[in-house]
């Protein structure tokens, strides 16, 4: 599965894409998984109602499941206009 | 509907002009446009990232939205990425429409939706720092009202 | 502020672009352009009569009543008189403001109430026809949100 | 006083504008005069709910006196924008 991230979260995760191996069944399981990995995804996702989640594209929530997805993306509220 | 994103700085008259032309008949234009302001401090350059493909769906699938609701006969969204100096334009939204009141609205349904969710974001960088601005409460409020 | 009745033609684009150059750190730029329709039986011309000297007091009192209300930080309004072709630009406002919605707001305002407080009088003249455009209620309803 | 017509009042009145000597205290009593005198101002006048009118270029209304104003002026509902 694709990660991808945006603005201060691509910032503070280091990187702007990664290909993650898992078995998580929502958004939410996908973000425990992460934040156990490394204190730099830790930070990032310490509060997660300041972030938002597209799945392929899409605005999605954190409860969305997983399966079929292939893109996830995560960033801050949007600041566009 | 003309939906363009972009790094290329744009010339809103021209814009204006162009888009007039391809609405005849519509009686009432309405455009908006987004400047980068100064900021306290100073700004050398105002960094905007966005979401490549995403941004595109985001602002058709918006236009869209914009057209069926307020009937309009023609609808146009440019929104720049990348570095941007002070007094540059960001981006520009017009609707055309016979009557004033849908153009009005579409318009500002238009920048509403597009400013909490098309994928973009501003980092603000002077001489001695470099923030990305936050979103406020109140761009998320304005959904409501439609 | 800038105020213009003339029956001379303009261009949008460049007056929205020398607009917002002089309104340097806005941010928020909205215009609204007025242009002459097609009618059934083919227009000839639309023929705009209005009233020298009442004219540029009601839209300088208006544009100063926007000003105030909404805080802008620059206003345009444009009227041609005199006689038009389909598709010829009628009229233009524009305002800048730090908040968008502000600007947009701003840009309504002046358009309800120079559509029912301004004096001008439009006059559709086609082959067989020449009829004075009727105001609409929903015009004068319009001021009542404000 | 002056007294102006515009539009469709124009057309009817038949001019622009003219010099009326009158004691008339408001508008209304001002456009009895003018009705009195022959029929094209008595069309012109026939429904004042459709006309509008403005005193020294400013709007008023048919109840409104007439002392110390110089030009009267009388139209329909505008249509500008």
């Amino acid at each position: 599965m694709d990660v991808v991230y945006f603005a201060w979260v691509r910032e503070r995760i280091g990187l702007p894409r990664e290909t993650v191996e898992t078995q998580a069944e929502t958004v939410a399981d996908l973000v425990a998984e992460l934040r156990a990995r490394e204190a730099r995804y830790d930070a990032a996702f310490e509060d997660v109602s300041a972030l938002r989640v597209a799945l392929d594209q899409e605005l999605s929530d954190f409860d969305a499941p997983l399966k079929g997805v292939r893109e996830v993306a995560f960033f801050p509220p949007m600041t566009g206009g | 509907m003309d939906i363009r994103v972009q790094e290329a700085a744009f010339d809103a008259g021209a814009e204006l002009n162009a888009f007039t032309n391809a609405a005849q008949g519509a009686g009432a234009i309405v455009s908006f446009s987004g400047i980068v302001r100064d900021v306290a401090g100073g700004l050398n350059t105002m960094t905007i990232e966005h979401y490549p493909g995403m941004t595109e769906k985001a602002l058709t699938d918006i236009a869209k939205q914009a057209t069926d609701r307020f009937d309009l006969a023609h609808v146009m969204v440019i929104h720049r990425f990348g570095d941007l100096g002070p007094d540059e334009q960001i981006m520009m939204v017009a609707t055309a429409s016979r009557h004033r009141k849908a153009a009005f609205e579409g318009a500002a349904f238009l920048m509403d939706y597009l400013k909490s969710r098309a994928p973009f974001w501003k980092k603000e960088i002077t001489q001695t720092s470099a923030d990305w601005v936050e979103s406020k409460a109140q761009d998320e409020d304005a959904l409501s009202r439609w």
